[in-house]
Order: C-alpha cells, then structure tokens, then sequence
C-alpha cells in the first residue's frame, strides 16, 4: 500500500479547496450570464485531486469526462486558462498547450474511454513510458463504448486505468437504474481485469488505489476499472434542479461525509491545515480564476477563425465559404 | 383557451408544451404507447417535454433508461414487434449517432427486412438546433443524414400547432418516424394550439407567408427567420414566400415544384454544414421538377463545412435573418 | 434440473441431423452458384436444437444471428421455406408468417439482442407470458449492444435468455483474442445477472440450462446469460478458408467431440436410433430442402417489388421512382 | 512490370493488389504506421487487401481487433495522439454505423476540437458498393452522410493506379481520410499502376474520358460503368465526357464547373438511395458554379429510396449501363 506523505496529503487538500472555489465561482458566473453551462465539481474533489496526484504528469495522460478540469491543476494553470476559455466558448479552449498531457473536456458521454485505450496502446507501441487515466461516470458506463474499450484493453493489455467516478446519479437517474451489477467494478469481470472500489471521499484510498494500478501497467499487467464511490453534492449542471429528484435525506448524509472537509479535518488535527490556511488558498483559488476569466474574456477571435483547424488547409468549399463569410461580416459592418 | 372561426378552440402554448400535452394525450388515447429515455421519467426530460407523464401513466409505461442510445433505440424495435407503440426520447440528436446502427440498419429497414410482418410504429424525439449555447453535438443538424437512410420519416415542425398536429400523426403512424424538435423553438416559438384531436398528415408543406417574387423553402425553426425576412422585406415592397416542408421525407415535391414554378426564384435555408446538407436535395429535386421556371440560380443559405462550433461562434455558423435576406436579395438580383 | 425425455432427445436428434443435412446441402449449391453466401451449421446443432426445444413455440420468441434456420424447424416449415428464399436473395425469405415467432437473420452483429430485451420487455408490459430467447456468437458479444442489452434487460428484469454461442472463432478471430474474460458466462456480473457456461455439445445440459433460465425468467427473477461452448466444425462462410488459422490438431480434436454423433451414439445406445433412422432422417431432410428449394425457385418477383415494403404507402417520391423503375424496365424489354 | 514513357515502370494490377501493395509500402515506409481491424492480421482481412502484413511486421503493428467497430474507431484517435499513424479497417462501410459516434464526433473533429493540437493522421478503410450479391448492410453508399460530417475526407477511387496513388496520399495526409473501397472493383478493376512512390493529391477530380456533348459525373466503381456508356455512345457520333470526383471531399468545384460549362449538359451517377444522395450536393454546386451554362436540367441516376435490397433485386437497384445510357440522351433531349 502506497500512502501519501502528509505533505502530498496538503496538496491534495489544497487543489481540493482550489477546485471548490473556483467552481462555485463559476457557478456565479453563468448564473450572471458570463459563461456557458457549468457542471459543479462538488464531491468529487478527493477522487479527481488524488487520482492525478499518483501520476507523473511528463508521462501520463489524463483523459476526462467534463467535470474535472478545475480539480486537475497539477498538470498547470494551463489547464484552468483553457477551461475558462471553454467555459466562456472560445474555440481555444479546447486546445490545452504542448506537453501537457491532459485532453479538453469531453461531452459525448463515454467515447474518451477508447481514446484513452488507444494512448495507452499507443505508448506501449511507442515503448514509451506511461498510462493513460480515464474518468468517466457511473452513468456513462452504460455507453457501448465502455464495454468495448474495456474489452479491448483487456485484449491488448492496455496500460489504462478507468476510474469510474460513481456519484450515484447521472442527471435525475440514480445507479440502481442505471446497472443491476452489485457494483461498477464488478464490470471489470466482463473484461477480465481487476476491479476495485474505494471510497472516493477518502483521498488516501484513492491516491492508493490508482498508484497501485499504475504501477501493474507500467510493469505490463494491464489495464484496471476503478471504481470510485462519491456522491454528487450539487446539481448535475447549471441547468439541472436537483431538488427534483434527489432525496433530501441522501444528500444531507451525504454533505457529513463531504470530502473537502473530510480531508481538512484529518489535515487539522496533523496541525497542517487550519483557517488561515483555508481562507488564504480560496483567496488565491479567486484570484486565479478571476485574471483567468479576464485572460480569456480578453483573448481575441475572429468570425472566420470559425473556419479554422477543421482541415489542415482549406479546401475549396471551404476557401469559398471563408470568402462568403467575410464578405457577410464586411456587409453587416458597413 | 380561445375559439375560433369553425367552432374549435385554441390555446395559446409554446412548442414545448404543445409537445407535453400531445404526448399526454397520445398515451390517453392508446394505451399502448409507451415513453422511454434517459431522465424522461422521474425528471420529466431534461427540458420538461415528458413531465408529468410517469405521474400519470406510471413507471411502467414512463421509463427512465441507463444511458444506451443504441439499446433504446434497439429496444424500440422489440417493444414494436411486442405490439407496443414506442416513443423513445433521444436527449440530443447528436447522441443518435451512438444509435446509428440501430436506427439506420434496424428501425429503418424492420418493414423492408421483414417485407411487411412487423410494422415499425416507432417514434424517436430529440431536439437539436443551434441558438442556445450548448455544449458539443447538443446542436448539430443531422437530417439531411437521416434523409439518405432510406425507411425513415424525419419531421420537422416549425409552429406550436405543427408540432401537436404533426407528433400525434408521427406516434400514430405504421412508419418509424423521427421527430425533430428545435431547442431554440421549445420556449422560444408560441402560438395558438387546436385543442382536442389535431392531426397533420405528414408530407405536406404548409406556406407560412404567401408571396410570388421569389420563395424561401426551409424547415424547423429557420421557417421563424424565414417569416420575419419576409415580413421585413414585404415593407420594402418584396412578396416573399416562405415554404414550410414540415417533413423532409417524405417531401412534398409537388409544392415545393409550384412554389418555385409560380415565385421562379429560391432560396434555401438549412441549419446543417453545407456540403450534403439537406438544401442540396431541395436543389437538386428543384433542378428536376422545375429547372425551366428558374429565372436565376437557387441560392443555399446552410451552416458552413466546420463541425457545429463553440458558443462564441454560433451565431456566425448558424444562418440569421441577415444572411437569409442577403441571400434573398442575391437571388432577385441575379440573372 | 430437467432432462428431457428419451423422446424428446430422439426428436432434438431428428432435428439435428436434418440441420446438419440440409446444411451440406445448402453449401453445396452455393458452391453451384445456385444461392448466396452460407453459414454452415456444423457443430451447432446440439446449441441450437436443443436450446428451442426447451421453449414454448406458442409463446416464446426466437431471436437468431445468421446461423440457427436450419436448425429451427420445430417452430414451423416455414422456417425452412423462408431461409431457402432469403438464400436465393428473394425478399421474401424475410418474411416469416405470423405466428411464427422467430424473426429473420441478422447479419449486423449483436443487434439483434437490443431486439430481444425490447420484445421480452414489451411481453411484461403486455402481461404476456413467455420469454425471448436471443442467440448470438463469441464474437458479437464484443459489440457495445451486447452490453448494453444485458445491462438494460437487467435494469428492467426482461424475462430474456441471451445464449452466448461460443464456437471458438469469430471469422479468423480466436476467443483468446476476443476477449480476456475468463469466460463469456463471466460478462453477466456486468449486468448482475446470472451466467452460466454450459457444454454446448450436450444436448440435455443445453435443455436444461435453458430451461432454468426460462423458469427464473416467467416468474419475474429476470435475464440469465448463457454460453454454450461449442466449436466450429466447418467454414465460418462459403467465402471463408478455415484451413489459413484454425491449426488441424484443434479441429481434429473436436470433430471427435461432434455433437451429432455424441447424442446419436447415446440414442443408438438406447436403441433408439440405428443406421436407418439416420438414413431415413437425412433423406427426408434431403427431400424437405429441395423441395424448399424448388418453391422458392418458382416464387415469382416483379422488379419493382423493390420498393415495397420500404413505408406503409408510396411517398411521392417513391411514386415517382416507381414509374421510372417500370419505364426503365419497360425500354428494355423493348 | 512494363516500362512508361515517362522512365517510370508500371504493373498490371487489380485495384486490390494496389491497396495491398500500398499498404505494404506505406508500413515499410514510416513506422508509425500502424494497421487494425477485425481479421486484418491472421486471416490478412477478408478481402486478403492485408494479406502479407502480419507475416512482414508483425503482431504489434498490424492488429486482430474484437468485433467492436467503435473502439476500432475510438483507439484510432488516442493512437493518432500517441503519435502513431493508424490504418483502421471497417469490414463492410454498413458497419460504421456501429462506430459512427466516434467517427463523426471524434474522428472527424480532434482537429477542430483541440485548435491543431492533435493531428488526427488517420486513415479508415472499408468496402462497400453493389454488385457482388453480398448480405445486408455489405453494399451500401453510405457517402453522402459522412459527405455531411464536416471534418472528413473521402476518397472514393475507380482505378487500380489511383487506389495505389490516394491510398498513400491519404496514409499521409494529417487530415482523418475515409478511404471506400468499391467491392466489385476489388477483382473486377485492374490496370496499369506505377511502381515506386506514386501519389495522388486529394482533391483533384480526373478526366477519365474527354467529351463535350454532356458530362457524366461520378465516381468509385461507377465511373468504370460511365466510361462503358461513354465508349458505346461514341460509337454513335456523341461525345461524353466522364468526370471522376475521385474524392467527394475535398470535392473539385473547379473541375466539375469547368466539365458543365463546356459540355452544357451533365448527368451524375451513384450507388446511394436517391434522397440526400451526394449526386444532390453536385447538382447543387453545379447550380451555383454554372447555373448560366446549362442547357439542360442535371440528371442524376442514383439507387432507389429504399433500403438496400437483397440479392434477386440488386440489379434492379444499381445503376447499370442501361440506366445511364438513358439518363444521357435524356439530358441530350431535354432544352
Ligand atoms: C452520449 C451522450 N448521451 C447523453 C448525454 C446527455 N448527458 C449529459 S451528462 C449526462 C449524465 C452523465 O452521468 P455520469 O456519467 O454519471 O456523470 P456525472 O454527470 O454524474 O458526473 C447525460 C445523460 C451526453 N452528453 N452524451
Ligand atoms: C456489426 C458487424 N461487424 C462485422 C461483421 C462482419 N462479420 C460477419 S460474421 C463475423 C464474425 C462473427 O463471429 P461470431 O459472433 O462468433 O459468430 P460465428 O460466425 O462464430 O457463429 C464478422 C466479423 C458484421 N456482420 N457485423
Ligand atoms: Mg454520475
Ligand atoms: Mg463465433
């Protein structure tokens, strides 16, 4: 069992509290009209903060669903300038720099769990060091393409870990609709590779659980479902009343074993923690995503950059369809 | 509620309640029908389409699905071979392509594989359509796809009415249908609603404004641009027509082969990429039923050849009422 | 467990022998040019025979892959009248009577399951009794629909039998790498539903696991997934050359475990068939299929049959393509 | 091999020697090529167009696949990210439908998703097309829908040589190509093909027969039925060109705009049902390049609007000589 130091434990904690704040600001913000549809990271801090902190960011890939990106800090700030201007719908967002090896946000529900797998594979074929971490929801496990890419990793021995983020609910359905398996990591019989479930609010589990099937891909064990085992604490988006569907006594349960406080909890009575250290790092997580929004709000765009990076030269329909468009803009302008 | 001139009455509503009470009334009249989706139960659908229907008809008949596009749709094919009446809720059309072989290969062609033993009364709603600001492939147009796969009807209403008259033909027809519901338009288009029984014979395209210099043929929610660019031009002393095709297969050939006949000049307006957009079978069905009538070229307005872009360039992809009336004065003065 | 009878395994025989007849005869004319390409059935007939006669043909539905007609009989001659007709590329060989409830071929790989969870779940809502039994092969089960079929029918508790026909190969493809389950039976804890593997070569235990699933599944305890393990005895299809990738040894090895011979070995040692019967079955299985044959020969096909059958009535635009289909038709018969 | 005129050598080939032959030089060639699929590697597919492969360069650059065509598709972006270059195989175009979610929404937009971070340099083969009297879904143009997914390219070659010279261009193009190979010219096209490096820019449609009296627009296997009508109707004093796309996108307005405006007349030819057929999108673009230049209106021969037929009705399905013999003196008698 690979325990993290109580430094490392601090880290964690401190991109935790980050990712918190800055979602709850983000929440404000597309309550204000600024931003587009924001999915809130509430309780699943612990899970994506841990998961990434057992990797090493120059070799391994972090593939996510859509709502980790606050919480994935560690592979650079870079991460959260793009996801402002994600956020805000620039094109750019979607382009996270060379070497970061973290892909933008994915909204189609399961189809990153084969690009994950073709990484991995990639990699081994590349004999490169390194995996390939893939989120995905208890909801997106229902996607065939779950099932194939998991088969097939099972098949080529993939060195990918799929954690299975289950937050008990997928919009309004709740898990028991959503699979009959006794769990999410039963699934992994399917494929002939270990399942395991944790406790997704307890980082040290987590930290534990992907360091350890790291560790059997890169010796060429294979791939490793995980399943990690939270609870939703906000909506499912801003666009979504969960007060609908979620049972209040669920989620007041739920809140006791909040995973931010948890953590800060355990951290306190190291002496590692404390409301100094609370109050500073959402100052700082404000900060941060305060002059990234500004960042991004002043990140220029042109009409036609519409047009860009879809081939990588223009075709003619499309050389034609750029003059048209020009021509529209010039026309309104006058 | 309101009357009207032949003794029924009306409501004012927005398409998307059109769409809840039609539903509500479908499953009243047939209990056969049944309701199934992700979040269409317990939520009533992510946008309120299905509210209030597994209240009323219970969880049997109102069902909430695992996330599998490919099975509910597959497993529409079933329940219909059972004798049931499925209208199955895909939550964006752009999830249908997880479904695609279920859709294209299997509930389009059950009728043609089985040469008439089973009839395939399936429904399958989603919305879709730019405007909105929603995330990736929640706004792609993907009809003129489903229009090259051959067994499937695709529906697209433009007015409140249209969308009671024509999802309650769509739920009672023998064919699988795909119902095609624009996000702009669910709280964005109202109108007045017949009560009671209101069918709309699918095929037929309506004319949303009369007019005979030129007409504009388009379907959905770009018929409401389409309306208001005559409307605006119509002050300038322009007649207008706006075609509304309600369904594009089946196409009314004859009334879109009269309308370019009587105007001689056209316009197309479609929301989807250019390149194999479904204006490109307006064009070419225009070429072959009426070339002689034109006076001038038709002109395509459409979304340009990028996947469906982020939200801060929607509104440059998606046609609006400039590039339609652009279009429209492009095509008088041509020729 | 239920055994069947002495008889009923003399009639499974009857039926397997026929199957295995009528499938060399079937190859046969393929090879004259006569019909289209053919799945034999070598190897499958315990599987199949055995599996439909442990069913209630008057309720319970029959859900194929492309290899099983010939070897469903019990539900009605007009089984074999289709499958000659949809041979010869007729389109009416899709087209099985009511009330004959199996459906037509599949050749699109695991669709055919989403199929048969919705039949068996619309027969509950109908309150029907009976169930859907769906076959399908090794290789479909790597398909997304699969999963997605078995994690819905469990969902939902679908009274649906999935029979997992694992013959070894998937065209040239081994189950070694098909999958890294340990077995196909395994993939039900991914749907948290019973699996069983079952000798696909024994006809009773096939009966039997049938049976039980069959049982649970009308009195409401749901889906079972099967796997019967059987082997290929022949070609995947007549466009196939098994001879590049299935090593002699393997299928010298299970033509000694044949399953026609194990149950008619048994059978004759109960005296219950002899060199005779065996005779007089193949001659009439002989006779049944040409005279099939010969029927959907005379069946007569007007060109534009073509477009029936596509919708309920004529489009406009089919109206139109009607008429120039019998122009067309009309100058060149000129 | 035989000796050219230009110093290069050629050799007699089908159009599936050419894809295997290509194949092999291309994985010689950069070793980031890498081929999967189902039965691409032990049975060297089962058209043998990857026969020799696996024997050459072994089980980790050319891969059996489970039968799971949309993480064939899915892997070939995470491989493409990884910095491989891979080859994927679809075994009959019908089933993409299985994979279409990552083909259409991933494959088709890493590039535009990612602003040019990921080079998406993948090619996806698969055969399709009439003729051969193969099961359902084996023979179906499924073009014009993936014509409708910006962000791919389709390639569609007639001929051995340009199988040979796209095949490779797309191989290295940093563009996801979609490369349809027509099954009836798999064995039934053969001819000379250059030996060495030979490639062929995409984009840029071919003269397959020169002509002024009417074009005949097409391409893959129909352009072999085109060049036939061509050759016949000589014979009777007229004139036809035969344009083959070779590529429908990127798709050669130029050159189709060019053909109509000296011939006057055009006829476009396909495989797919008729409605959203990509024949529409040409008539379409025609209208727009070269409205003024028609003498007469564009016919289009396509299949029918059903789904594609069983064998005894395949004929009747395809267009055949018969049927474009037809169309082009139509076109001639029309105006
Ligand atoms: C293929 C696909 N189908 C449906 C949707 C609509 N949708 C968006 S989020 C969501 C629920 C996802 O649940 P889960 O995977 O558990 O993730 P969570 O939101 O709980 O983190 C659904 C159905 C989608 N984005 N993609
Ligand atoms: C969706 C799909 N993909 C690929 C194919 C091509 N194909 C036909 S049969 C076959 C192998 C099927 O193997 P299995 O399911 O084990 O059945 P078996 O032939 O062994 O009975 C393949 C790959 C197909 N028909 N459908
Ligand atoms: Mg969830
Ligand atoms: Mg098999």
């Amino acid at each position: 069992m690979t325990i993290p130091s109580d430094a490392q434990l601090r880290e964690i904690l401190v991109d935790m509290v980050i990712a918190r704040t800055q979602s709850g600001r983000l929440w404000n913000l597309q309550r204000q009209g600024q931003v587009g549809t924001v999915a809130p990271v509430d309780g699943h801090e612990a899970t994506i903060v841990a998961a990434t902190h057992a990797l090493d960011t120059e070799h391994d890939w972090v593939v996510p669903q859509y709502r980790e990106p606050l919480a994935l800090r560690r592979y650079g700030p870079e991460i959260l300038e793009c996801f402002m201007l994600y956020s805000l719908g620039h094109p750019a967002g979607g382009h996270i720099p060379d070497p970061i090896r973290v892909l933008p946000n994915q909204i189609s529900l399961g189809t990153q769990i084969p690009h994950a797998v073709g990484i991995s594979w990639g990699m081994t074929l590349r004999s490169e060091p390194g995996i390939a971490l893939v989120f995905f929801g208890d909801g997106s496990s229902s996607e065939g393409d779950f099932y194939e890419a998991g088969n097939l990793a099972g098949v080529i021995n993939a060195p990918v870990v799929m954690l299975c983020v289950n937050n008990r609910w997928a919009i309004s359905t709740p898990v028991h609709l959503q699979t009959a398996a006794e769990s999410f990591a039963d699934k992994a019989a399917a494929f002939g590779i270990p399942g395991v479930t944790v406790d997704g609010n307890d980082a040290t589990a987590v930290y534990d659980a992907v360091d350890e099937a790291r560790k059997r891909a890169l010796a060429g064990l294979g791939p490793t479902l995980i399943e990690a085992v939270i609870y939703r604490l906000g909506a499912h988006t801003t666009a979504d009343d969960p007060s609908r569907y979620v049972p209040p006594e669920d989620l007041e349960a739920a809140r006791r074993d909040d995973p931010v406080l948890r953590l800060a909890c355990h951290l306190r009575e190291l002496d590692l923690w404390d409301d100094v250290a609370q109050e500073e790092t959402e100052a700082e997580a404000l900060g941060l995503i305060d002059s990234a929004f500004d960042a991004a709000k002043s990140t220029p765009l042109t009409p036609d950059a519409l047009l860009d990076n879809c081939f990588s030269t223009d075709t003619q329909r499309l050389a034609r369809q750029r003059f048209q468009l020009l021509q529209a803009r010039m026309t309104e302008a006058n | 509620m309101t009357d009207t001139l032949d003794g029924g009455t009306v409501s004012d509503l927005t398409m998307l309640q059109a769409i809840n009470e039609t539903l509500h009334a479908e499953m009243a009249r047939d209990d056969r029908v049944v309701v199934l989706g992700e979040d269409v139960a317990r939520n009533g659908g992510v946008f309120r389409a299905t509210e209030g229907l597994f209240e009323k008809f219970g969880e049997h008949r109102v069902v909430d699905t695992p996330i599998s596009e490919a099975v509910i749709a597959g497993a529409t094919v079933g329940l219909a071979i059972a004798g049931l009446v499925p209208v199955a809720e895909i939550q964006f059309l752009g999830f249908s392509y997880q479904a695609m072989h279920q859709l294209a290969g299997q509930v389009a062609r059950l009728r043609y594989r089985t040469q008439g033993r089973y009839e395939p009364a399936i429904t399958i709603r989603a919305p879709f359509g730019g405007g909105v600001r929603t995330p990736e492939l929640h706004s792609d147009s993907l009809e003129a796809q489903f229009a090259n796969m051959a067994g499937l009807k695709i529906v697209m209403p433009a007015t409140a009415a249209d969308a009671k008259g024509l999802l309650a033909s769509s739920i009672r027809e023998p064919d699988p249908v795909l119902f095609l519901e624009p996000l702009r338009g669910y709280r964005g288009i109202r109108g007045d609603v017949p009560n009671g029984d209101h069918l709309i014979p699918l095929g037929v395209a309506r004319t949303a404004r009369e007019g005979d210099d030129v007409v504009i043929i388009t379907w959905s929610y770009q018929v409401e641009l389409a309306c208001r660019v005559a409307d605006s031009l119509h002050s300038e002393g322009l007649s207008v027509r706006v075609l509304d095709l309600r369904s594009i297969v089946p196409l009314d050939i004859q009334a879109i082969a009269e309308a370019v006949t009587q105007c001689g000049r056209a316009v197309v307006v479609e929301e989807s990429c250019e390149t194999g957009g479904f204006a490109a079978e307006v064009v070419a069905t225009i070429n072959e039923e009426c070339f002689w009538s034109l006076e001038a070229p038709v002109v395509r307005v459409s979304g340009y050849d990028v996947p469906y872009p982020v939200g801060m360039l929607e509104d440059v992809y998606v046609p609006d009422e400039a590039r339609i009336t652009t279009a429209v004065r492009r095509t008088l003065e041509l020729g």
